[in-house]
């Protein structure tokens, strides 16, 4: 008996920061896979038509499959017996599973950190120094006509950007797309976006902070070396033509990335960014935003802030919130030896921190959350495979400019979501720790 | 459900029934005042103490996506002011913008099990939800940011007032709101075009529109009267805090025309002066015209003196705060719907303007006939926390502490007013009024604000103590829809609240308008845009007349 | 009381109370810090005409001053810490800022202070700038120069002035060769001599018979009145007086300064010491010569 | 009181409890009994450390390898806390007065928002000496931090006033966001020193590359570096005499900002 593919129209992919919410999936029949994702862009269909249902085992311990039950009981046991426990990822799941992760480290007085830490961290600090003047995303669309990009390839780490946001997106006051809108792009060395830039700025490599200090003294009408063209590259004639374009626009726009965030000056080069856009509304509309990357990390910076007041690197050791970045963030802690357990959520720090964080992380018991194997999972004490969100698993997700949308599932998934995983550990441990959490309480 | 619980002995403040401090027994049972409960309920004794319905916030600041904002801007807020894990409630942080664990625990503290978080966009309200969903012990809603939205100001520009008011209904629902906010009508267009600048009188032509700061307040006013929405048009008037902004409010008020509509944190709209010079006091201006006009109602926006935070819709606003205090500064654009600004900020007790603001504050209480309608708000976090509250009650009860205090501030400022002429005092009654019953009449809340028989079982019962100030920081029980939340000062067990909202009719075809719109101007999904139950499970929707 | 053949007269010098203020000034060089100091120093013999009473105390070697430069130690005295205040502010801004490469510390660790650096910094028309160090503020006044460097507030105490005493001798040689002689002894820490080279001639007394002057011609001691005036001092083989004026932070110090400068003075052809009071009833301090010497 | 660890921690310590002005109103078993976090775990000093009672100056004495201890000397206001080790994060953090000596390296946060007090580090210091916390624009208020070895970044973030002395390199921004006081670095400052400088005074016995909002303004020998490095040398902090006696380069900024701050690079 043939069934119809089932369609899922509005489908929300969370491959990437932009979250597109107009995907239309083709479910084939069998319901285990994707077959069509229609409106994706190149990255967004592989991760929509790649995604299958394998064969691993729900829970492992030491590598052998065990019972969800017995993973969680493990699991559970690790944190309740460990006086610094870290937990870190969370920028790969729903918001309902972040919420969960953050109740645990509360109820364990642990540790909690998302992927923010070793992204667009440097953003958050440079956020709560400068400030920010910010936009949704429909805003660059309808108004921007001048678009800049800092330190990122778009083209290919969001591919949809231009065409949906940014740049040949039309919108109420930009009905030509393109045509309406002066493009730059800054970067140390021309990739697939600077070939459709109106204006491309090779810069020296690290000299961004240099390039945009000169631009904010430029705004101010301030004092500046001449000595400019030498250090980045870009002569003093070309950065004031482009000056003016910006003051003189009617709004305006900088995106920038990891390339500006997580290169010598970190936060401090992000700062700079955010205060020549805020500089530049003493003559225009400007606005700023970070291009994030995971789908949902702008949902763990969110989670994060309204349930504790800080937005990553928390610590609960003493009973209550606190934060501090490079204390509390999981790859200078794990650096200094200092965590005794360590449970990742959708992350995989065992293949991209510090050799000496690597080192530390094999020391002590792990518990993974993924749904695919990886280093991490691999060396981890108890690993759970989770279903996929957006393709498996319903809940919320924010966008890299802060609007919130509900997922639209495409097929079930025989694993358990991470809110599930983290759920039962969190009951387990309160149980352990005495700890009466009620039905009405925030579940 | 919960345990039938009666109170005894206490002296009970209950306006809506015309209690006035009578020894009352107060029955609960199944998250209901009732008229009796069997024998051996639990029972307690609230002998020397006071005993009031749930305070009932009219305008706070508490969730959604610029709170969130707020609240992770400002780290050097929350470091010294913690709130350690007790039981199974959460931990949090505390200061103007506290975590929103934080937030429910320390209005309950107060007494408080309502609170209505006033300007969302539609766009942030899944955010929104989600905070409050959170945001644990209150009963909460919130207003949705309707007067800059630009799909509804084209069919306004275009005479479509009845495709508008359909257009409103539609929104109200996928958004699930509480009530309809204006804030700084018309002003986003002209901040967001590229000078950056703002609406200035309610008869100037907005840029890009063929339309005026006052049809649009008219519209809505009219909207909100014509759904019969259970609070009416809630109105953040244009001009705050520019001197000689009291005649912009005073043609707001006017554009009523008689219909219900409420202003909100009416002090910073009381300004006399003339602009860029310094203000002065038209509290009594202010004041007058509301004591004569019942269809307006109005908080007050107290300041007090401290810390603050600024989080308004009026980003123009903030810009020029921005540029006077040189502080770290958010602004953030939301598509189509609406503006926002963000500052760290400091009342000060020796600046003219800041012990004005003060002052007027305290004299729009002061002045008001009738205490129903000018109820208690500092428009937190702008004007202060609203753990202030309990200082400012001390304020109108205790006129030697009042005049005290304003020996203490900028004294130019205090002779520019009349606050040191008024001798009134506050009653408890009247009290209860301001906090309690007058905010949740003006919410249409008939449930909440007393102590009558079916009312929500939200009960605070303080220790009456001379010192008001000390009497309400720290209510000795606190019950909240029938369940202990304070038990003698302590933490009993964390509770959810309930979301409210309203669903009123709407003619669906209207979407075919709206959709379009969608298509070529937002970046999100029509179908993915309304708020769906999940959201608000556990909700109350307020009936209307329609529904 | 007789120290070889000179006769000490019992009798006793009266000082005034005063306030003083220590002022360390360096320079690149010695030669011009000393520069400094001479011209701060300058023109303030005498509170009665100059409003305040000022000298060097010592040099200072540049190890001891507080920026390792060559320093000279002046002291300054007024009636009242607002005066010391107000002459600092005078004599620094026209004397020391204005002479290359000097800058100015306070030399006097004392509760009590007057705001000098603190206003003369105007000057830097904006442009100045302060430091605080080990407690202490300095304020950098930019000049065409490099930028003058000096203290915002200088430790004022009381102190007392006036000492003094006088020389009777033979002759002139002999008068200027004791005198000489004491002020080389005399200059010790805490002390200064504010008259020229430490010597006054025109040594006073109280009021005049003319009703605006406080101050007049010591008469009794002027060799050439014997005949004129109705009382004369000197003994008969007097035919010259000069005076040794001190003032000093502290009585002991003026004392000192004043047994030093008495036991070098005594000689063969000086006649007598003797020293000046108005009969002990205006001054607070009484220095009683044989006290001093029997020390 | 001298206090010697026993015990290694497993995870930070956080030893708040040790301050002189806390522990020199205890006696050895009182101190013992203070509550300290072990991780999450609450623990008492006495399960870390053996205490006895030498010394009664007024000097607190801590030994042993320190580094995972945290806080030491936090908020202390008078006496003296000696500490014979490395030491962990947030060494002397809001201190108001007394003096604390490190015989060994210190981690970061050293000193952050002190507003008096001397804390003296033999070895090296980790980032965000002297600094702000994260938020916050002010840094520390007044006091003297020296240090023989070398430090990492964001030296003096946000200070307002007091006095910094580095012997050995400082990381990048130096002085970043400095409102006024004044830092001084024997060796290489790292990149961007004095960004966003109010005003204030970095001195550096080394070249260095600065940013395009600073304009040199001349080269000369100010009194006041002789005096700031006198004052240093008294308190202890080696430095040779050609450095005292040499000219510097003076150069004005942050542009952007007032423009009232400098920089000073030895020029020989």
């Amino acid at each position: 008996m043939s069934k119809e593919p089932d369609i899922v129209k509005n489908a929300i992919c969370t491959f990437c920061g932009c979250v597109c919410d107009d995907i239309e999936l083709t479910v084939d029949p069998d319901g285990k896979r994707i077959t069509k994702a229609t409106n994706a862009c190149v990255l967004g269909k592989s991760w929509f038509l790649e995604h299958k249902v394998e064969d691993y085992p729900v829970a492992m311990i030491n590598g052998k499959e065990v019972s969800f039950e017995e993973a969680v009981e493990e699991a559970a046991q690790v944190f309740v017996n460990a006086k610094f426990p870290a937990i870190y990822g969370l920028s790969d799941t729903t918001c309902e599973a972040q919420k969960e992760a953050v109740a645990i480290a509360d109820y364990l007085n642990g540790n909690i950190d998302t992927t923010t830490s070793v992204c667009h961290g440097p953003t958050g600090m440079a956020f709560q120094g400068v400030g920010e003047s910010t936009a949704s995303l429909g805003e660059i669309k309808n108004r921007a006509d001048f678009v800049m990009y800092w330190g990122g390839n778009p083209a290919e780490a969001h591919p949809r950007h231009f065409e949906r946001y940014a740049v040949t997106a039309k919108g109420m006051n930009t009905p030509n797309g393109k045509e309406d809108r002066t493009v730059a792009m800054v970067d140390i060395r021309p990739t697939s976006s600077s070939l459709i830039a109106d204006i491309f700025l090779q810069i020296k490599p690290g000299s961004d902070f240099e390039l945009l200090w000169a631009m904010r003294a430029m705004v101010k009408g301030k004092a500046l070396d001449n000595t400019l063209e030498e250090r980045t590259g870009i002569s003093m004639e070309k950065l004031e033509n482009l000056v003016e374009r910006m003051k003189n626009c009617q709004f305006g726009v900088i995106f920038f990335g990891m390339g500006l965030t997580m290169t010598r000056g970190r936060h401090f080069n992000a700062g700079a960014l955010l205060e020549l856009a805020t500089d530049l509304n003493d003559f225009t509309h400007f606005v700023a935003l970070p291009t994030r990357g995971h789908g949902n990390v702008t949902g763990a910076d969110n989670v994060v802030s309204w349930q504790t007041g800080f937005p990553f690197g928390v610590n609960f050791n003493r009973g209550y919130p606190r934060f501090n970045p490079g204390e509390f963030t999981t790859s200078d802690l794990l650096g200094r030896g200092e965590a005794d357990a360590l449970c990742v959520i959708a992350s995989d720090p065992a293949s991209n921190f510090s050799q000496k964080a690597i080192e530390h992380i094999k020391s002590i018991p792990v518990i993974s959350l993924d749904p695919k194997p990886s280093v991490t999972s691999q060396l981890a004490r108890v690993a759970f495979t989770t279903a996929t969100y957006g393709i498996n698993v319903a809940g919320t997700v924010y966008r890299m400019d802060n609007v919130a949308l509900k997922l639209r599932p495409a097929f079930k998934s025989p694993f358990p979501s991470d809110e599930e995983v983290l759920r039962a550990i969190k009951h387990r441990i309160c149980e352990l720790r005495g700890i009466m959490i009620n039905k009405t309480a925030a579940a | 459900m919960s345990a039938a619980i009666r109170i005894k002995n206490g002296k009970v403040y209950d306006p809506i029934n015309n209690v006035d401090g009578e020894i009352k027994e107060i029955c609960i049972k199944d998250g209901k005042i009732v008229d009796s409960v069997p024998s051996d309920s639990h029972c307690i004794d609230a002998h020397g103490m006071v005993v009031m319905p749930g305070g009932v916030d009219i305008h706070c600041h508490i969730a959604g996506h610029k709170v969130n904002l707020a609240r992770k801007f400002q780290p050097e807020d929350h470091r010294h002011d913690v709130q350690p894990r007790v039981g199974n409630l959460r931990s949090g942080t505390g200061g103007t913008v506290p975590s929103t664990f934080t937030t429910g625990y320390r209005y309950a503290t107060l007494g408080y099990t309502t609170a209505m978080e006033a300007a969302v966009p539609p766009m942030g309200a899944r955010h929104t939800f989600e905070e409050l969903h959170d945001t644990p012990v209150l009963d909460k809603g919130y207003y949705v940011l309707l007067a800059n939205n630009v799909c509804l100001n084209q069919l306004l520009e275009k005479g479509r007032t009845e495709e508008f008011k359909e257009a409103v209904g539609w929104w109200l629902n996928a958004a699930k709101a509480y009530a309809i906010k204006l804030v700084n009508p018309g002003g986003d267009e002209p901040w967001k075009g590229r000078k950056n600048s703002n609406v200035h009188n309610l008869d100037e032509q907005i840029s890009g529109f063929d339309l005026t700061p006052r049809k649009i307040i008219k519209a809505l006013i009219d909207a909100s009267n014509d759904l019969e929405l259970p609070h009416p048009a809630h109105i953040h008037c244009n001009n705050l805090g520019h001197s000689g902004n009291y005649k912009t409010t005073l043609e707001t008020m006017k554009t009523a025309e008689g219909r219900r509509a409420h202003i909100t944190h009416i002090q910073f709209h009381s300004y006399g002066g003339e602009v860029g010079k310094n203000p002065t006091s038209q509290a009594a201006e202010i004041s007058n015209y509301i004591n004569d006009n019942p269809n307006i109602s109005a908080d007050v926006g107290q300041v007090m003196f401290g810390k603050a935070t600024i989080m308004t819709g009026d980003a123009p606003l903030t810009w020029l705060l921005r540029n006077m205090t040189n502080n770290k500064w958010i602004n953030a654009d939301t598509e189509c719907e609406s503006g926002c600004g963000i500052l760290p900020f400091s009342y000060q007790e020796h600046i003219y303007t800041h012990a004005l603001q003060w002052a007027i504050g305290l004299e729009l209480f002061l002045l008001a006939k009738d205490p129903w309608r000018m109820v208690l708000s500092t428009d937190h976090p702008n004007g202060g926390s609203f753990e202030n509250y309990p200082k400012l009650i001390r304020l109108l009860m205790d006129k030697d502490f009042r005049n005290e205090q304003a020996g203490n501030v900028n004294q130019k400022a205090i002779a520019n007013t009349n606050l040191l002429d008024i001798d009134r005092e506050f009653t408890m009654h009247e009290i209860a009024i301001i906090s309690r019953a007058g905010p949740a009449k003006l919410l249409g809340l008939s449930n909440k604000g007393h102590l009558g028989i079916g009312a929500d079982a939200d009960v605070t019962i303080y220790d009456e103590m001379k010192d008001r100030e000390a009497m309400f920081n720290a209510a000795r029980y606190v019950i909240k829809s029938g369940e202990l939340f304070i038990n003698n000062h302590e933490f009993c067990s964390d509770l959810d609240g309930r979301i409210l909202h309203v669903e009123p009719q709407y003619d669906e075809a209207v979407e075919d308008i709206i959709r379009p719109f969608f298509e070529d101007y937002y970046t999100v999904q029509f179908d993915n845009y309304a708020v769906d139950d999940d959201y608000v499970h556990g909700a109350e929707v307020i009936p209307t007349k329609s529904r | 009381m007789v120290i070889q053949s000179t006769e000490i007269i019992d009798t006793f010098a009266e000082a005034f109370g005063m306030w003083a203020a220590r002022v360390i000034i360096t320079g690149e060089t010695p030669k011009w810090a000393m520069a400094a100091a001479r011209a701060m120093t300058g023109f303030a013999t005498s509170v009665i005409g100059c409003r305040c009473e000022a000298g060097i105390e010592r040099e200072i070697p540049s190890d001891e001053t507080p920026d390792g430069r060559p320093g000279v130690s002046v002291l300054l005295f007024a009636g009242s810490a607002k005066g010391v205040g107000n002459r600092l502010v005078e004599r620094i801004g026209q004397c020391v800022m204005t002479c290359p490469t000097t800058a100015c510390y306070n030399g006097l660790e004392v509760e009590e202070k007057v705001i000098v650096g603190g206003k003369l910094r105007y000057f830097g028309d904006g442009y100045q700038a302060s430091k605080l160090l080990g407690g202490q503020r300095l304020w950098r006044i930019p000049v065409m120069e490099g930028e003058f460097l000096i203290d915002e507030s200088f430790g004022v105490q009381p102190a007392v002035g006036g000492g003094n005493f006088l020389v009777l001798g033979e002759n002139l040689t002999v008068t200027l060769e004791a005198v000489e002689a004491a002020v080389d002894a005399m200059r010790i820490p805490g002390v200064i001599l504010p008259f020229p080279d430490g010597v006054v001639r025109s040594g006073s007394k109280p009021g005049s018979k003319y009703k605006e002057l406080p101050a007049s011609t010591n008469d009794a001691y002027c060799p050439s009145l014997r005949g004129s005036a109705p009382k004369t001092d000197l003994p008969e083989e007097v035919t010259c007086v000069l005076e040794i004026v001190i003032d000093g932070l502290d009585e002991k110090a003026v004392g000192e300064s004043m047994r030093l400068g008495i036991q070098a003075a005594v000689r063969e052809g000086i006649v007598q010491i003797t020293a000046g009071n108005y009969g002990g009833n205006l001054g607070q301090f009484h220095l009683h010569l044989h006290e001093l010497m029997q020390g | 009181m001298k206090l010697s660890l026993h015990t290694q921690p497993d995870v930070p310590l956080e030893a708040d409890v040790i301050f002189p002005d806390l522990l020199l109103e205890k006696t050895v078993s009182e101190a013992a009994a203070l509550e300290i976090f072990h991780g999450n775990e609450k623990t008492t000093l006495g399960d870390f450390f053996t205490i006895t009672d030498e010394n009664n100056d007024g000097t607190v004495e801590v030994e042993g390898d320190l580094s995972k201890v945290k806080l030491l000397g936090s908020g202390m206001s008078f006496g003296r806390l000696k500490i014979i080790g490395n030491v962990g994060a947030h060494l002397g953090a809001g201190m108001s007065g007394g003096e604390i000596i490190v015989e060994g390296d210190a981690g970061d946060w050293v000193g952050r928002e002190i507003s008096g007090g001397r804390i003296i580090i033999k070895g090296d210091a980790g980032h965000m000496v002297g600094s702000v916390v994260r938020g916050s624009s002010i840094g520390i208020q007044g006091g003297e931090i020296i240090i023989s070895g070398s430090v990492k970044n964001e030296l003096g973030n946000g200070m307002r006033r007091g006095l910094i002395a580095v012997g050995g390199d400082s990381g990048d921004f130096t002085g970043v966001n400095m409102k006024a006081g004044t830092i001084v670095v024997l060796g290489q400052l790292g990149q961007r020193p004095g960004a966003g400088m109010v005003r204030g005074t970095i001195i550096s016995t080394h070249n260095a590359e600065l940013l395009p909002t600073f304009t040199y303004d001349t080269t000369y020998r100010p009194t006041v570096l002789k005096s700031i490095f006198i004052y240093l040398r008294k308190l202890g902090f080696s430095l040779d005499d050609e450095y005292i006696n040499g000219n510097y380069q003076r150069w004005s900024g942050d542009s952007i900002e007032l423009n009232k701050g400098e920089i000073f690079l030895y020029a020989e």
